[in-house]
């Protein structure tokens, strides 16, 4: 399977966004960064016990799938949605979301519009190649409406085209626009309409019956969440490791138990990919969260505890 | 042995050649066939027929998201062939005056043509289409600025765009808004089986062809005069006549009118939106084609020797007819075979629309209906057949051409 | 050329002036091309103009139908003064007939409409006119049957027949010839001089430079020596071939007869 | 007859300087610039095109800014020094980012290691394109491959050299068999042969020299390739694969043999007929079809297999105008002297026809380099779209536009525009050599 | 050429059988340019083929070393039959040398490298000695200084007289001429003449196309005179020429000595 394949390898490849700022881009070593691009460190931590085996190849939205379907990479991390038919129909497994997002509209302020049902006859800029050119043309239909789409390539393409007015509205994930906006000269100009109108659940991906493989993305991911639920972080991850007393942190850290190697993989395997980079909180925190020039907030993404969405079913 | 016998030398050679190709070609279809089937994939074109669910902003003939994916690839073609041909168009009438301009013996703009030449280029064209993407959207006004608020009428102030061309066309961040023709007692729509056709357009240019064929009928009179009487009459005026009264008396029959843009709440609407992407896909391939055409041209009417414009100046001819009777026809038959393969050129490179995302074949099919459907394989092949379709249509009515004018040697 | 006996007699000279140069100066950017040339042709003239290579001849015979425009001086061809004015040019061209080194036809024209294209726009000819002269003329250079192939399709000797014939539909007063049968195979070059020596026969003024001195010796009744942009000598050509005056003439005519 | 003086000139008259009218600053005003009215108002156009240019640039330009680190610094010193709302280039994301436009993501320590191989480049294309220089530098041409891949990927070095070793065992394996079994067949061997080494010696006999004699470089990924670093990388590798594959090409669609000659129009045709960028979509989402399953090979390496024959089939029109311009006799006069097929094809056809191709072979090559930031649209970080969608995603520089694309257009203009006053160069001196 | 004293007695005809075409055809698609050809041609003799344009004696000559194939009869070339068998085919080649009107020289080599290139590749002869050899040629063709230069430096006449010493270089049995000085100036005629008759003193086989009567008188010891692909006569020299048997043969020679 993919898992004895990069073990032999001795690297992960993980396929992933090269211009999507605070998900996934290279800074200006050539280092990428970005909340998808720690998942993907933190699988590599996980599986090959150093962050750094990784190599990260640029998708394009078009060429995404095929890459994850060729074998050219081994899971793709680059903010795809799950749906129905890219999961049963192009034969992939979502392992789980890691972001949930919806679809939203960013205005000028001075357009004097409140409510996407608002924007009948509008032009609507709109990245192709992605799930969202579906929704707002079910968006559109459902609410009696008409607009004119603006096809656009890439997110930064987006943003000059809606800033130089060439739309009145740009919709994408959530997300983007909110990443967008904090980054306008102008940010007070633009507003976020309220409706979301889908469900963005964005997520890592891999082939389709590899299944140890998806377990193992799977929980590297749940760990994460789990390590933000119980507490742990990268500062405090040795400590804990060495005195906790709370059985299921030492099943995650691979103190007690064999949960490790049920997966492929030795027991230290969870605690190194919570090293890697942090808890799923550290990570959000880092790329995009509120201290970042994105500053998303938490919403959906909180944890279940403190009623967002983000729940790691029990390591047990 | 045979391969040391003139005849069954090159029969051996030509037996191992088709087995090495019909091997080459059933381990393709053979591993394609193993591929598919490890993928859990068909090889099926149905899905051309499934819904295709998203929008397209330039539709040439009527589309919505509930037309089928072929639909969808067919509106692709139309821009793609839309844009191929008025870039052509636009390209050859640039790329002729440049040429014609390189060779004037006014320094100034030959430097400056030459200079223009030099930069498109070698620069690559998808900078170009790029630069015109973003030209066309930032130096122009959103149609906000249009828009006239009853506080500003209070203050007297004027908006902070107009339209130009007498209130005609307005160009916005998102396209050029023209009037679009109009008529009023339109005549119904032709159905036929399969296709409906517009009658209106359909009789404006029966009565148009009519209109060109009287005009050829005069000129070839006109011929015939000037071939017994030495006098070729004046024929302009019967020719503007014979072309013009007929059409313009039709479309005042049926009550054209233009049908102006008109600010709506977001945008205008009416008329005929010409979008930037568009725009900007087309002007970028004219210039940088123009710049390759200039040099043809330029090269052409070099190669057709001085002799041939002294021998006519000689002769008496005026350098304007000198120019069409012998340099032009010449020149011609050199220009037009590098021509076309530039033509041929430009409707590939259309295939950039992709920078500017402009929908054409490649976006739709290539794109959007290759992603949402995951059929990669059937798409893309589907698109190469169209594409060698239309170059190799292109290039056998070059050879066509090529083979009507050679000229007769020896 | 000494073979066909010429008849002499039926080349008269007129007194009427054909071709009047006076001072006549021509510079080629800094280069000074033609200098100080006097010359006049008499109606029915033939002259042949030789000398060496860059002397000018060539520049001499194409400022005569203004194919290069003089700087100073006068040249008058037939009355009419070569100055800027089209009209003069235009006249002046429609006059003189020019037959070039490489025939210079129009290849994508058959004979016959190399033959009648100026003549149906400039002329103003009839088609019908304009092709019975052309094919008068083709007959006269023996050549009628070839009058709807292409120029391509003919060899070098009947290229240049050709050239001469379409010179000729124009019905022009004067002809000019500039080395018409240099670019020519040596069979070839019969066929063209026996063309020229008809219409010398004819009575036609010509202003010829070539350098086969035996039609020089032939037909023409007057041999003009240049060198250096200047006419060095000019004498009857009996005179010039076996008298030379000049030291210079002397030079050329020693090279020139002696391989 | 007539009445003429006979004349002799008894002294030369010596040149004169032309008229004043024909000299100086004023002639040449009038007569280039203002000799007519069609003339004047063409001058007065370009003029006017002029002026509008450098005062719509002029400004931006003089307001650069050359350092800062972010293009909202940039917009406050344009601002504090120009005054608000003056425009001005930010070129100090050049200054940041200029190592990715050139290198892509290549370590900056082996920075030397690409310099060296571009550098290189020069010396190895040397001697074939000047014949003066001593033969013994093509010995350099023949290695430069497998030396430049080394220093480009790393690794160790015996993996590029047991690799040229086919090359060898194609040489030799046809040297023996040539004298009994002629050109085509014992190529035929040549190549079976290659392979064979290809496919089953490459890894151990690398191996094993390895172990004997460890010579490495760190290794890189070309994943870390982009920019200009990657432009040439597929220019010069495709250029120089479809020359061969080119010259192949244009013998088979003049060959007599009519299979041969379907089989190359058809590649010829259907390659030209398609646009790049759908061969590029090819190499990234067919090949996986096309070849046998579990088999994955370098994104780059696909790119650059397709452009190749891309470039092979343009080439190939050029070599065959090249091969339509020699004339027949050339070829009687190889068979009436007794040289057979290949060699009359490789001492007497080719290298004329190559020459004559010269000017067609470098107006491909500039095509192609320009084509190749196309790659771009299968994720790969072309200098022209890649590198600044990266740049544009970058915080700091988010909004940025102008400045990239005119970066890496100018470098584009430079090079192209060099190589083709090269080409007119190099044509102008092949043409005068002989005469 | 009869100015040059021939030594006939050196040009000694063997019994020995060179080129035996027996019952030779050929037709170009459905034109049959050769009919039923039969002659021998012995060791040392030289032959002059004449007769009109298209007459079918280039194809005839270059049926000889398979230029052209033809399609019944025989051609023996030193005993070896021309068929498809390619092996054949090189070793003709290799023993009958062919000279071309347009020389066909190599622009891109050098004079020597023209000489050699042959020599070293077809008969692996080491450079060294393959340049010695085409040095020995060159300076009996009387250009031995030109080695060095490209042939689009050299004149008409030189550029045949490399290509005649490149034929040597090969040490041929037989010499093909196919109109070797028709492409040439007058002057450059004379040159290649002295040096095909230094040739044919030499005992060298030759068959030659030529319309230099000359020559023919000096040096051939038969004249054949083909028409509409046959042969029509053949005779030795003087007796073809002072008493030509046939009318087609009268017709021609009167034309060809007439002018
Ligand atoms: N367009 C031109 N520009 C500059 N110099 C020219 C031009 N045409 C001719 N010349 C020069 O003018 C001189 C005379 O040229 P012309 O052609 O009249 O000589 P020619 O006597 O006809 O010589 P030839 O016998 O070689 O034809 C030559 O030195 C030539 O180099
Ligand atoms: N490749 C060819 N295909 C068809 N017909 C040909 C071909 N080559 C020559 N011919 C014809 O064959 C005939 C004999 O040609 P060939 O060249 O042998 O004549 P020739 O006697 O050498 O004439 P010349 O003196 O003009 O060279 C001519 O009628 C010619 O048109
Ligand atoms: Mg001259
Ligand atoms: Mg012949």
């Amino acid at each position: 399977g993919t898992l004895d394949d990069v073990k032999a390898r001795g690297q992960l490849i993980c396929g992933t966004n090269v211009g999507l700022t605070g998900f996934g881009a290279p800074d200006a070593n050539g280092n990428y960064q970005g909340f998808d691009v720690a998942l993907c460190k933190a699988v590599a931590a996980a599986v090959l016990g150093d962050a750094s085996k990784v190599k990260f190849v640029p998708t394009t939205g078009e060429t995404r799938f095929t890459a994850l379907a060729s074998g050219e990479v081994d899971v793709l991390i680059r903010n795809s949605t799950w749906t129905f038919s890219r999961d049963v129909d192009l034969k992939f497994d979502f392992v789980a979301v890691n972001y949930y997002d919806g679809q939203g509209f960013m205005v000028k302020k001075d357009l004097g519009v409140s409510s996407a049902k608002e924007l009948d006859g509008a032009t609507i800029c709109i990245q192709t190649g992605t799930t969202t050119e579906l929704n707002l043309a079910d968006f559109f239909k459902a609410n009696n409406m008409t607009y004119t789409p603006v096809t656009i390539a890439d997110d930064a393409e987006g943003q000059r085209q809606y800033l130089a007015g060439a739309c009145d509205a740009y919709t994408t994930d959530a997300s983007g626009l909110a990443a967008s906006r904090a980054t306008m000269p102008d940010a007070d100009n633009h507003i976020i309409l309220p409706e979301i109108i889908s469900k963005e659940p964005l997520g890592p991906l891999v082939r389709h019956g590899d299944n140890q493989w998806g377990d193992v993305i799977r929980w590297t991911y749940y760990a994460l969440v789990a390590a933000e639920e119980y507490g742990v972080t990268s500062a405090n991850i040795e400590e804990m490791a060495n005195t906790t007393q709370n059985p299921e942190i030492k099943r995650l850290l691979g103190v007690e138990g064999d949960l490790g190697a049920m997966l492929g993989l030795d027991k230290d395997w969870g605690k190194r990919a919570i090293a890697a980079s942090g808890n799923y909180g550290e990570i959000f925190e880092a790329n995009i969260g509120s201290a970042t020039p994105i500053k998303l907030a938490r919403g959906l993404n909180a944890l279940w505890t403190q009623g967002g969405l983000q729940y790691a079913p029990p390591f047990r | 042995m045979l391969i040391y016998d003139t005849r069954y030398r090159s029969i051996t050679i030509q037996v191992v050649v088709l087995v090495l190709f019909l091997l080459f070609l059933s381990w393709l279809v053979n591993n394609t066939i193993a591929n598919l089937a490890l993928k859990d994939r068909t090889f099926d074109f149905a899905f051309l027929f499934a819904r295709s669910g998203y929008d397209i902003n330039q539709t040439l003939v009527d589309y919505t998201n509930d037309s089928s994916h072929l639909r969808a690839a067919y509106i692709g073609l139309l821009n793609t062939l839309l844009s191929a041909l008025i870039g052509c168009a636009l390209a050859t009438v640039l790329g002729v005056t440049v040429g014609v301009l390189r060779l004037s013996r006014n320094w100034l703009i030959s430097r400056l043509m030459t200079v223009y030449v030099e930069i498109f280029r070698n620069v690559p064209v998808l900078l170009w289409i790029l630069l015109g993407a973003a030209i066309l959207s930032e130096a122009t006004p959103a149609p906000a600025d249009y828009r006239v608020t009853e506080a500003m009428q209070a203050a007297g102030e004027a908006p902070k765009a107009s339209m130009v061309l007498f209130d005609s066309v307005a160009i916005t961040t998102r396209g050029i808004n023209i009037p679009a023709p109009m008529v009023e007692h339109g005549l119904p729509r032709l159905e036929l089986p399969g296709i409906s056709l517009n009658s209106n357009l359909l009789v404006f240019f029966l009565v148009l062809g009519a209109g060109l064929y009287a005009d050829h009928r005069i000129r070839a009179h006109a011929r015939r005069v000037q071939e017994a009487t030495g006098l070729r009459p004046v024929t302009w005026w019967k020719s503007l006549a014979v072309i013009f009264v007929p059409t313009i008396g039709l479309l005042m029959l049926m009550g054209f009118h233009l049908d102006y843009p008109v600010l709506k709440k977001f945008n205008f609407t009416g008329g005929i939106e010409v979008l930037h992407s568009f725009t900007a896909l087309t002007f970028a391939l004219a210039v940088y084609t123009a710049a390759f055409i200039a040099e043809i041209v330029r090269a052409g009417i070099l190669a057709i020797s001085r002799g041939q414009s002294e021998a006519a100046f000689a002769l008496g001819l005026r350098p304007g007819r000198t120019m069409s009777l012998v340099i032009l026809p010449q020149a011609l038959r050199v220009i037009i075979p590098p021509l076309i393969s530039q033509y041929l050129n430009l409707t590939k490179n259309t295939s950039l629309a992709i920078a500017v995302s402009y929908m054409d074949l490649r976006g739709t099919l290539g794109g959007v209906t290759l992603n949402q459907t995951g059929k990669e394989l059937e798409c893309m092949l589907l698109m190469m057949g169209i594409y060698l379709t239309i170059s190799l249509t292109i290039s056998s009515l070059m050879n066509l051409f090529n083979r009507a004018v050679k000229l007769k040697e020896r | 050329m000494a073979e066909h006996a010429i008849d002499r007699s039926k080349m008269k000279v007129s007194d009427e002036v054909a071709i009047q140069i006076t001072n006549m100066n021509k510079w080629y950017g800094q280069f000074h091309v033609l200098r100080d040339v006097n010359m006049t042709v008499q109606k029915g003239e033939r002259i042949v103009i030789c000398g060496p290579s860059g002397s000018g001849k060539s520049t001499l015979i194409r400022c005569i139908n203004r194919l290069e425009e003089h700087q100073s001086g006068q040249i008058l061809v037939d009355g009419t003064e070569l100055t800027n004015d089209l009209k003069n040019i235009d006249k002046v061209r429609s006059e003189v007939g020019m037959v070039f080194q490489h025939f210079n036809l129009f290849p994508h024209l058959t004979i016959l409409e190399n033959c009648t294209l100026a003549p149906i726009w400039v002329r103003k000819v009839p088609k019908k006119e304009a092709e019975e002269t052309a094919m008068h003329f083709l007959s006269k250079v023996k050549i009628p049957d070839q009058a709807h192939k292409y120029p391509g399709q003919l060899s070098g000797g009947q290229q240049q027949r050709v050239a001469i014939a379409r010179s000729l539909c124009m019905k022009p007063r004067i002809m000019l010839f500039d080395e018409p049968t240099s670019a020519l195979d040596p069979e070839m070059i019969k066929e063209v001089l026996d063309t020229m020596i008809s219409l010398a026969e004819e009575g036609m003024t010509m202003l010829c430079v070539t350098h086969e001195m035996g039609f020089a010796q032939a037909v023409a009744n007057r041999v003009i020596f240049m060198d250096k942009g200047q006419i060095v000598e000019q004498n009857e050509p009996r005179a010039f071939f076996n008298n030379p005056q000049s030291e210079r003439t002397k030079l050329f005519l020693s090279q020139i007869l002696g391989h | 007859m007539g009445e003429f003086t006979p004349f002799v000139r008894t002294e030369m008259l010596a040149p004169q300087a032309p008229p004043v009218s024909q000299r100086g600053a004023i002639r040449w005003l009038r007569e280039n610039l203002f000799s007519g009215p069609l003339n004047t108002v063409l001058t007065l156009l370009g003029l006017a095109a002029l002026l509008w240019v450098v005062s719509h640039l002029g400004p931006w330009l003089l307001h650069s800014v050359w350092n800062a680190n972010s293009l909202t610094e940039c917009r406050e010193i344009i601002a504090a020094t120009w005054g608000e709302g003056a425009s001005g280039a930010c070129w100090a994301m050049v200054r940041d980012r200029w190592h990715q436009y050139l290198f892509g993501f290549y370590p900056s320590p082996l920075y030397w290691r690409p310099t060296l191989a571009f550098a290189l480049l020069f010396v190895a294309i040397a001697p074939v394109l000047y014949s003066q220089l001593p033969r013994k530098l093509l010995l350099l041409t023949a290695v430069y491959p497998a030396l430049t891949f080394w220093l480009l990927w790393g690794g160790s070095i015996w993996v590029p050299v047991v690799a040229m070793m086919g090359f060898g065992v194609f040489a030799v394996v046809f040297r023996l068999a040539q004298p009994r079994f002629g050109v085509p067949v014992s190529a035929g061997l040549g190549a079976v042969a290659t392979s064979l080494w290809w496919m089953f010696a490459q890894a151990p006999v690398a191996a094993v020299l390895q172990s004997i004699a460890p010579v490495t470089l760190t290794s890189v990924d070309s994943d870390q390739f982009g920019g200009f670093l990657l432009s040439v990388v597929i220019g010069v590798t495709a250029i120089s694969a479809s020359l061969p594959m080119g010259i192949l090409l244009a013998l088979g669609r003049k060959s007599d043999m009519l299979l041969v000659r379907t089989l190359s129009v058809g590649f010829i045709e259907f390659i030209r007929g398609v646009p790049l960028i759908t061969l590029l979509f090819t190499a990234s989402l067919l090949l996986q079809y096309f070849l046998p399953p579990g088999s994955d090979f370098d994104i780059i390496l696909r790119v650059i297999i397709l452009v190749t024959f891309f470039a092979a089939a343009y080439i190939a029109e050029v070599i065959r105008g090249g091969l339509a311009a020699l004339p027949r006799g050339q070829y009687e006069a190889a068979d009436a002297l007794g040289l057979d097929y290949w060699q009359a094809q490789r001492l007497i056809i080719m290298p004329q026809a190559l020459k004559i191709s010269i000017p067609g072979i470098v107006s491909s090559f500039i095509g192609l380099f320009k084509d190749t930031t196309l790659v771009a649209f299968v994720g790969l970080n072309d200098p022209l779209k890649g590198i600044t969608q990266i740049v544009r995603a970058d915080i700091n520089w988010k909004g940025i536009y102008w400045e990239p694309y005119l970066f890496a257009g100018s470098i584009f203009f430079l090079i192209c525009f060099g190589m083709s006053r090269y080409s007119m160069w190099l044509e102008r001196k092949l043409k005068t050599d002989h005469r």
